[in-house]
């Protein structure tokens, strides 16, 4: 009992990862406090203030990170923020693409470059960071396109990180920590991390003020539970619920076959 | 895919220096800690010229791979050793743990080619092929098998799950007796773990990225935690650097302790000059 | 969303979905030419990839600062020509003075990261009290505060761990695998997430749920 | 010239003068080292960008020696990987938007990483059924604090019971906290060891050992 093959185990998991999405269970996710602190951050904003939406994942995490993204950026259209995107991912194309074919308003409420404005890629990690927190119009000349920051009234108005009112930051390394060193703690700016679940556990030992952190995929279910809009966190938290219930069951029958090896010697 | 289409230059941060370091203002205690590094191994080297070296405890991960490599021998299989993602670079903060890496790989292939053990090396840290090469090109000479050695047992992949992809393949088709994968570890720690297990492999793990350190526990046979693989290559070679390096590592380590202790107890009396002085 | 009709994503989605399944053959069944055919057309493809990605990092930072007449920049391109020294023996040490420069950034910028993020940081959050504490606040400080020390003290090499280090070091075991479980668990959720997201691929593509 | 040039201990001090003004620009405030320190980044990333080159020799040996041997198993899958390499580089530098390479990127090269980047999933569940036995106490306090926070961070823990999520709540945000620390500042004390070691050239293991 104590030596199954492991493929068992993975065929076991494979499975029960299957199920939930065609036939869904639909248990309730509760709310944590540190989904609800970003929440209450987005939602105390309106259509006078800034936030900053920096991507630093690839779509290879779409999984952990893309429901939190939309849910959030779905938050911020209906509060009308503006909204200004930049990352530093060679893919992140990708992402923008995602995003904006989940959040339509994007296209049809927002006037591109007034409301919001996607400044593209940026190469040069914690220096970069901490050049955008001082000064952005000398580190972006023009945006994705082309256009530049002088025809662009959004990108006009954030000078440096004192012009931006929430830096949400989508995370799956350390740039968490680059924005809280030059952003927050440097100029204030209050700094909120969408993120992949490992974080949670550096992230509360850092020395610093966070708003709010969405852990993985489960804050984004919780994000979309609270804009009222599900999505693919909460269709995905399903399938979480099963594995995990999964591995306790895995890890108490071991136990019991570990014990009763023992037993028998 | 996108171009780079801009990065900061360093015009930029001459002109905007001054801005810069005001945020980053908080660093001159860190400067008096590394400065006490330094001071500190200068002292432990002298004691141990005068051969007054303090005793360092057993590292069993590292007294296992002659073990490890006999095993290999009798089986008539080979060794795999990898360093892990590590950033792709030797030239990013994981840098080291590369090369403290490929100083332990300066070990074993040592002893792999004095039991005419193959070894595999699978990496994708472009840079570092240059020292590999070189290092297992100087471990065969060294035993006197400098026409032994092949070049071919350098794989290299583009990427990190390239990496990981190419280790699976690997370890199916060759069947290797050893796994060591001692680095800059990310998640191929837990993968190329559990795929080593399945063929039975004995393993020898180690990294500093905490991150990982739970899986290497998981998997590996035996394990390096954090320093442990800094202290490796000396600790083999028998050099006395090795227990000044550890040693004024510790006295680093209690110096530490110490301040947070006496931190404490001033903070909670309500005085703040510890935490004012960390801040400096 | 309705099911992708135009040629080009559909022929990409089923590619992509077929080579998924053909990695994992290697997990669920074992390695066969299957797999061996992803592991190499992925290798193969990253490969070029990386090229073409090379290619622009070197236009963008080092061409294009050279055709504006910065002849700085032909220093580095000149060390990482002289890698290529490597094949030949006679000539061979000339590459380490490009490596000898990569590994003095790379130490250069692990040390000063370090010292200051990770141990000067670390003791200066252990010793920093709660804000407007409750009775259960000071319980956590002091908690973290003795996980800290006594964790510390395990890592102690040059003595021995008994007398009075036996309990300290035996506390600070319990500590480090408290956190090594709990970093063990939030991996778990995140990997769940990672999988689940490839299931649910496979099974939008193969039709048996909806697209969306 | 050359013999001058050769010497270890010259290519050793280059090393420790890269790494010390490293050092050195992020402790003080000098103008001049802070643009060095910049440009001194810039250079490392295109040098190790030409290693690039490097890889794709040392790919390339092992791979066309596989078809010269007509290896059996293998020399099939080498010439593809060689064959499809070169065309592939030919079209993307040629035109990164082309079709092919615009396809193959998309539905290759990032479908394979995210596929696996997602493996993990069948073997850390196969990892936690090895390692999670209760052998020790030391075993036992990682199995209850591991399982809090799959508890915690899953629905369901706090369906089968209200506690569930508390406990993990707090083992997450308190508890693992100290432990984490330490991993943290033990890793930099050695790590700042060895970078001492390597910038006073004294760290000869990972300089190939001889010469």
């Amino acid at each position: 009992m104590a030596e199954v093959d492991r493929r068992v185990l993975y065929w076991v998991m494979f499975i029960a990862l299957a199920i939930p999405f065609i036939n869904p269970l639909g248990l309730p996710v509760p709310i944590t406090e540190m989904t609800k602190a970003v929440y209450d951050k987005v939602e105390s904003l309106g259509p006078k203030n800034i936030a900053l939406f920096s991507i630093a994942g690839g779509v290879s995490a779409w999984p952990e990170i893309a429901p939190s993204m939309v849910a959030v950026m779905r938050h911020l259209v209906k509060r009308e923020v503006k909204i200004v995107v930049w990352g530093f991912f060679t893919d992140q194309d990708i992402t923008v693409d995602m995003i904006t074919s989940n959040v339509p308003e994007l296209s049809t409420k927002y006037k591109y470059g007034e409301d919001w404005v996607y400044m593209g890629y940026l190469a040069g990690g914690e220096t970069a960071v901490a050049a955008l927190a001082s000064d952005v119009h000398s580190v972006f000349k023009a945006d994705k396109y082309g256009t530049p920051t002088e025809k662009l009234p959004l990108i006009q108005r954030v000078k440096s990180a004192k012009d931006v009112d929430l830096v949400l930051t989508v995370d799956t390394g350390s740039y968490i920590t680059y924005y809280i060193r030059h952003w927050n703690v440097g100029k204030g700016t209050p700094v909120a991390e969408i993120g992949i679940a490992m974080q949670a556990d550096q992230v509360v030992f850092y020395p610093a003020n966070l708003v709010g952190l969405l852990i993985g995929v489960r804050g984004g279910a919780e994000y979309e539970k609270m804009i009222g809009r599900l999505g693919g966190g909460t269709i995905t938290m399903d399938a979480i619920n099963i594995s995990h219930l999964l591995f306790i069951i895995v890890i108490a029958l071991a136990n019991i076959g570990y014990v009763m090896t023992r037993r028998k010697k | 895919m996108t171009k780079a289409t801009y990065s900061v230059g360093a015009d930029f941060l001459a002109e905007n220096l001054e801005e810069i370091l005001l945020i980053t203002t908080g660093r001159g205690f860190s400067f008096v800690v590394l400065v006490l590094s330094f001071i500190f191994f200068y002292i432990a080297i002298q004691l141990a010229k005068k051969g007054k070296a303090p005793k360092i405890r057993r590292m069993v991960a590292m007294d296992a791979i002659d073990e490890a490599v006999g095993r290999a021998t009798e089986e008539g299989k080979p060794v795999h050793y990898s360093p892990g993602y590590a950033y792709m670079t030797l030239s990013s903060e994981q840098g080291p743990q590369t090369l403290a890496s490929i100083g332990i790989l300066s070990y074993v292939a040592g002893l792999c080619a004095r039991f005419d053990v193959p070894i595999i090396y699978n990496t994708c840290i472009a840079d570092s092929l240059p020292l590999v090469e070189e290092t297992l090109r100087t471990a065969y000479r060294n035993e006197g098998k400098a026409e032994a050695f092949d070049p071919k047992c350098i794989r290299y992949q583009p990427g990190q799950s390239e990496y990981v992809s190419a280790v699976l393949g690997t370890f199916q088709r060759e069947r290797p007796a050893v796994n060591m994968m001692i680095g800059g570890l990310y998640y191929e720690a837990v993968v190329i773990g559990e795929a080593a297990n399945v063929i039975g492999a004995t393993q020898i793990g180690g990294s500093a990225n905490i991150h990982q350190m739970p899986f290497i526990i998981a998997t590996c046979d035996y394990a390096m935690i954090g320093e442990e693989i800094f202290a490796g290559s000396a600790y083999v070679t028998k050099d006395p650097l090795v227990t000044s390096g550890i040693a004024s590592g510790d006295w680093m380590k209690m110096l530490l302790i110490a301040i947070t202790v006496l931190g404490a107890m001033l903070e909670l009396s309500g005085v703040n000059v510890i935490s004012q002085l960390l801040k400096w | 969303m309705p099911y992708p009709t135009d040629p080009l994503i559909l022929s990409g989605v089923w590619a992509s979905v077929i080579l998924t399944l053909m990695v994992y053959s290697y997990v669920l069944y074992k390695e066969t030419p299957v797999f061996r055919f992803a592991e190499h057309t992925y290798i193969s493809a990253s490969l070029a990839i990386s090229v073409v990605v090379a290619y622009q990092t070197l236009s963008s930072n080092a061409f294009l600062p050279i055709s504006q007449g910065d002849m700085t920049y032909l220093i580095p391109i000149v060390l990482g020509l002289l890698l290529y020294t490597l094949p030949f023996r006679e000539v061979r040490w000339v590459s380490r003075y490009p490596l000898a420069f990569i590994v003095g950034v790379g130490t250069g910028i692990a040390i000063r990261g370090s010292v200051h993020a990770q141990m000067v940081n670390q003791v200066l959050a252990a010793i920093t009290l709660p804000k407007a504490p409750q009775p259960i606040d000071w319980f956590n400080f002091l908690f973290s505060l003795v996980a800290f020390l006594t964790s510390t003290s395990y890592f102690i090499f040059t003595r021995e761990h008994t007398g009075v280090l036996k309990i300290p070091t035996q506390l600070g075991r319990y500590m480090i695998m408290l956190a090594l479980g709990s970093y063990f668990g939030n991996t778990i959720l995140f990997r769940m997430s990672m999988l689940s997201g490839r299931v649910e691929e496979i099974l939008k593509v193969f039709g048996i749920i909806p697209w969306r | 010239m050359s013999s001058i040039l050769r010497r270890r201990e010259i290519i050793l001090f280059l090393t420790g003068i890269v790494g010390g003004l490293m050092i050195f620009e992020y402790f003080f405030a000098v103008k001049e080292t802070a643009a060095v320190s910049s440009t001194i980044q810039k250079w490392a990333i295109i040098i190790s960008t030409f290693a690039l080159g490097l890889g794709i020799i040392t790919a390339f040996r092992v791979h066309l020696s596989h078809v010269k041997k007509r290896t059996k198993g293998q020399w099939f899958f080498s010439a593809w990987l060689m064959g499809f390499f070169v065309l592939l580089t030919v079209i993307g530098l040629w035109n990164t938007k082309f079709v092919v390479y615009d396809w193959t990127f998309k539905n290759v090269y990032v479908a394979l990483s995210t596929t696996l980047y997602a493996i993990t999933g069948f073997y850390i569940f196969s990892a936690a059924y090895r390692a999670f036995r209760v052998r020790n106490i030391e075993a036992a306090i990682l199995i209850v604090s591991g399982a809090l926070i799959l508890l915690r961070n899953a629905p369901i823990g706090e369906a089968i019971w209200k506690g569930f999520p508390i406990l993990g709540e707090w083992v997450l945000m308190k508890g693992q906290v100290g432990g984490m620390r330490t991993l943290t500042f033990v890793a930099a004390v050695g790590l700042v060891a060895f970078g001492i070691r390597t910038l006073l050239g004294m760290e000869r293991g990972y300089y190939g050992g001889g010469e």
